[in-house]
């Protein structure tokens, strides 16, 4: 179960943004991305979830075992927090949504709808999402965005929680989460310079 | 002996293209004018139609464009679709606009010529209306093409509408055949037909016709010349703005 | 699956949309022809199949855009897509909520309009008849067009553009079913015809609309 | 010179005149983007080949 | 304003929609109609003015959604509430850009469409002068409908169904005019009330809109 | 030009949260309201900047004087950079962009379609459009989500400029800004109970 990634290129408008990515995250680690905005963190996330394809290089599991939470969370603002939760639970089948309301505290928030959460509200129910798919490997872009000091100790917790159980976290984040086993992988030394080619073939680059 | 496949590469098809551009261009203007001209002072009336008969010239190699570009656009579709060169999806992107004049000339041609055959500018006729679903599609074509930012997203996406739509165009052809019986003339192009045109009429004819195909390839060239030259630059004032 | 179902309808009918407004867009199409064409019962009965029709497709028409797009915008697209469910699944389960949602409440309205339109008393059978076996085809190309413009903002005439087209053969057949109906002519051969078009409709389309979406979201 | 078109003369000679409009319009549409894009191509890669 | 004005013209424009996409739109209703009426051309002749005009109505209304939404979803729209151009003044000029891009093609074209339904010859004149008078009011009466439906996520429908009834008058004496024209008969009082409900709707309605967008947004 | 806010209660759909809300801000300084997720931090601040009306208490500056960034920017995807700046400028009458792009390092990106920019970009950009409108209020609702650290040191030393330049600032924010001249308010306190009456009247709560 251990994620390699082995000379990751990726792209973002069919321009590659990162080159030569390489890392490996075992169980129960947590790989924190680093890097000033604009480097491709965000693109490199999505290229790991699936989301888009990479221009080369291997990534060692299977789309099917990671789950994705960015700046949108898919959340329904006519259905209720309960019900936004149930849906994702019925989809990836797993039986029950307790422990993710429990670890989130959104207990006194179930029959709210999700409309009318606040924004820190509203992202630990989307953070509550990932718990709620039952999928080893989180894959998170600036989980923390809107969260108060009490939220971002319980995603603390959360992940701890997550890793101890044998998963693996890779975050993008600019704050530190103080997480007692985790990488960190500064990006900026994979920033993608092309070369001019004379011979323009199909990249057109 | 070389793969067709090389010309894939944008710039050996540019230099080829490019070379014999000039070669293709007069012959398309020679055949042109020599049709057209050969059509329009140098043929007699017909006995029923009269001096419209001239207008047989434009008509119908438009309208043979029309329907034949669509189909060089499908080809195009399916070889981005199968072998991802990028050169074939601008060509389809390069072709649809003349496709749509082309489409626009047989319309109008025939609807002038409606007007004193059938007494109307415009009938649902099956073969008038299918062209109109036609110009439909170059429409919607074209306008998927200019709504996506990014060139191989759109390049996918409007190969698939190419090859979904061309399906449904010959769909519609049926059911509009269905619909309405008509009072536009059967096809009497095919070879053994040809005793439906009188020589007179036929011979210059067939130069437009070469006129038109040559035009077509020479502005099918330079507009896909200017496509991959435009990517090329966004592609590097992309790269640019990264630093 | 089911549960995406659920959702959808359950979607559909807090956003106080849902069966309502569809319905409502078709009684207003059929309202305003009147008022344009003039109040003659003669002309309006005759012409009462077609414009039924057109006005069904353009009510289809007007909801499709809410099919991906309002999923595409909240992240839930990026979402189902990594999920367990097959695209093409999900395609079709979309396709049957937009048509629960707005085909089968017109299949139900449509005689109570056709009286307003004066439609002769005959016409009916074949009038609900078409609608309830074209209207499915309407929807399941209407996902291959909402699929070809999710990412595109507010690409609602865009995806008419697109989609219309690709509706006239449903629509031709569909109307000379009703059309035929009205005159009590024979209808059998373009109702086989409108049939076969919504099966296959139905069993391909979704393969075009799983490619499209997959293109949109990387 | 000009042949006799008769009665139809308007019909026939306004084909003609718009077809030749069109195709001209267009052929003139595509050279002048060909010119002009070319023109952009070649000093973004003189740009980018003098920046490095 | 007028950088405002410039705005809106040049995001539709870059939105690839812009002037094409309401034609485009106007174009297969055109279409469709045949379709589904049959293609007879005196039944279609006959028809012709009033269908012309619903089409026309039916293509101004779906570009509608766009004209506050988008601006109220990206937060361009609370921003521009408390800049200090009047607000009057703003929904005025999202009107005029929205009849600039919609109503103003439509205008233009409508004449070639009008060969499609087989007008008679001597309607042409009316008609095109009923929808140039006449599609200001369609407008600016959506500007109305859109700054109530502002908040509501897709209410493209909902849209519909609160303009369309505010339409009506709109339509029928332009369709009249349109009507008239066909028929060579004189039609200078319905042009009179066309042109009384398009001045009063320019003067009155932004102020009704405003006091509308100010509730929606708080 | 001093910003007094007295007795302030602010609701949300309808319902008080916070009640009794007072403080007051001198030209030069800023105010950092604090509170945990939900507490009404983005609902007090859309009432200060006008969007919504106050339940009751009064405000003493106009809503003219005041400008306001929340989590969504206004930013047209299709313009680029510097069309979405010059549009806000004409819009506010003010005569040049150029220190806003300073301010914020956008002068490369200045060509940009907006829609390319990354969550941190966005955001950089979505800030400048304050400098832009000329005013002497700012009311910032999370200005540095998404943003690193050198972006949130760039900030910082815009705000610190424009209270130096007499303008006052109201910001949430759960991070700690660094700024010098800053107050900070707990809002924990004014959280709104509702008393349930039992005669109730027009506002039926
Ligand atoms: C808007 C109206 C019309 C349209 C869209 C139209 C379209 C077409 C098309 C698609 C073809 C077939 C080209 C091919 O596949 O070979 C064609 C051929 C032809 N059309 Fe038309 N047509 C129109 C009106 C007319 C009228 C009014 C006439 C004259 C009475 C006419 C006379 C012909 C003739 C003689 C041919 C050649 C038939 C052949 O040899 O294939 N068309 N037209
Ligand atoms: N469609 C596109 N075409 C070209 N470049 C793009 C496109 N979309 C994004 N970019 C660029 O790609 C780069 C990487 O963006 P990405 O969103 O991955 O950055 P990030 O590391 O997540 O930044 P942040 O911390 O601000 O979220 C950015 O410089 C951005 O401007
Ligand atoms: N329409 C509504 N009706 C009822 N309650 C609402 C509505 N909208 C929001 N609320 C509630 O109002 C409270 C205040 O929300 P607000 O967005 O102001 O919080 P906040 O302090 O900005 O929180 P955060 O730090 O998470 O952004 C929240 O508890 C929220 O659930
Ligand atoms: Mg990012
Ligand atoms: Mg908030």
């Amino acid at each position: 179960m251990e994620l390699q990634v082995d000379k990751l290129c990726v792209a973002r408008g069919g321009l590659a943004v990162l080159r030569d990515v390489s890392f490996s995250v075992k169980p129960g680690q947590a790989l924190v991305l680093r890097g000033p905005n604009g480097i491709g963190k965000t693109t490199l996330l999505r290229t790991l979830a699936g989301l888009q394809p990479a221009l080369s290089g291997q990534v060692s599991l299977a789309f099917d075992d990671m789950a994705y939470a960015a700046h949108v969370d898919g959340i329904k603002t006519t259905l209720t927090v309960k019900e936004n939760l149930l849906f994702w639970s019925h989809v990836f089948g797993t039986k029950t949504i307790d422990p993710a309301v429990e670890a989130f505290a959104l207990a006194d928030l179930l029959d709210k709808p999700a409309g009318l959460l606040s924004a820190g509200q509203k992202r630990r129910l989307g953070l509550a999402r990932l718990m709620v798919t039952g999928r080893a490997v989180w894959i998170l872009d600036e989980p923390t965005v809107s969260l108060d000091q009490t939220a971002v100790a319980l995603f603390g917790r959360v992940i701890e929680g997550h890793l101890a159980g044998g998963g693996l976290a890779i975050l993008a984040t600019h704050i530190d989460l103080g997480l007692s086993n985790a990488l960190s992988l500064e990006l900026g030394a994979y920033r993608a310079v092309s070369s001019l080619q004379d011979d323009f073939d199909e990249a057109f680059l | 002996m070389a793969s067709i496949w090389e010309y894939a590469n944008p710039l050996k098809f540019m230099r080829t293209t490019e070379a014999a551009l000039p070669f293709i261009g007069w012959a398309a203007a020679l055949c042109l004018g020599v049709g057209l001209v050969w059509g329009f002072f140098f043929t007699p009336d017909d006995f029923r139609q009269g001096s419209t008969v001239k207008i047989f010239y434009i008509h119908v190699p438009s309208a043979m464009m029309a329907i034949n570009i669509w189909v060089m656009m499908l080809i195009t579709s399916l070889i981005w679709i199968v072998r991802r060169h990028h050169v074939s999806a601008l060509a389809a992107r390069a072709a649809a606009p003349i496709g749509a004049v082309m489409t626009l000339i047989a319309l109008f041609t025939g609807a002038v010529w409606g007007q004193p055959m059938w007494g109307t500018w415009w009938a649902w006729d099956p073969r008038l209306t299918s062209f109109l679903i036609l110009f439909l599609f170059y429409l919607g074509y074209m306008a998927l093409w200019a709504a996506i930012e990014n060139d191989d997203t759109a390049a996918d996406l409007t190969s698939i509408l190419c090859l979904v739509g061309s399906v449904f165009a010959l769909l519609s052809r049926y059911a509009v055949n269905f619909w309405n019986q008509g009072l536009h003339q059967g096809a009497s192009l095919s070879l053994d037909k040809k005793e439906n045109v009188a020589d007179v009429f036929w011979y210059p004819a067939l130069v437009s016709i070469a006129g038109f195909v040559l035009l077509f390839v020479a502005l099918v060239i330079v507009r896909t010349n200017t496509e991959i030259r435009a990517r090329r630059a966004r592609a590097l004032m992309a790269r640019e703005r990264l630093g | 699956m089911i549960a995406l179902l659920a959702r959808d309808l359950r979607l559909a009918v807090r956003a106080g949309g849902g069966f309502g407004l569809g319905l409502s867009f078709f009684l207003i199409v059929i309202v305003l022809i009147p008022f344009g064409v003039g109040p003659e019962t003669g002309l309006l009965g005759r012409i009462a199949p077609g414009v039924l029709w057109v006005a069904a497709l353009l009510a289809c028409l007007l909801s499709l855009d809410r099919m991906f797009a309002l999923d595409f915008e909240d992240g839930s697209l990026d979402l189902l897509v990594t999920s367990p469910l097959p695209l093409e699944g999900i395609i079709t389960v979309k396709a049957v909520a937009h048509w629960l949602t707005t085909g089968l409440p017109l299949v139900a309205a449509a005689p109570v309009f056709a009286l307003l339109m004066n439609l002769p008393g005959h016409g009916y059978f074949a009038l609900v008849l078409s609608l309830l076996i074209g209207t499915p085809a309407l929807s399941v190309i209407g996902a291959f067009g909402a699929a070809l413009t999710v990412g595109i903002k507010r690409g609602g005439l865009l995806l008419s553009l697109l989609v219309l087209p690709l509706y006239v053969p449903t629509l031709i057949f569909g109307a000379e079913v009703a059309r035929r109906g009205a005159e009590s002519q024979p209808y059998t051969s373009p109702l086989l015809l409108l049939a076969g078009i919504s099966f296959a409709a139905l069993a391909l389309l979704p393969m075009a609309s799983a490619a499209v979406l997959r293109v949109n979201l990387r | 010179m000009m042949p006799e078109l008769g009665k139809y003369a308007a019909e026939v000679l306004s084909a003609y005149a718009v077809t030749l409009g069109l195709l001209f319009a267009l052929v003139l549409v595509s050279v002048a983007r060909a010119r002009r894009v070319k023109g952009e191509l070649e000093e973004i890669e003189h740009r980018s080949k003098t920046r490095g």
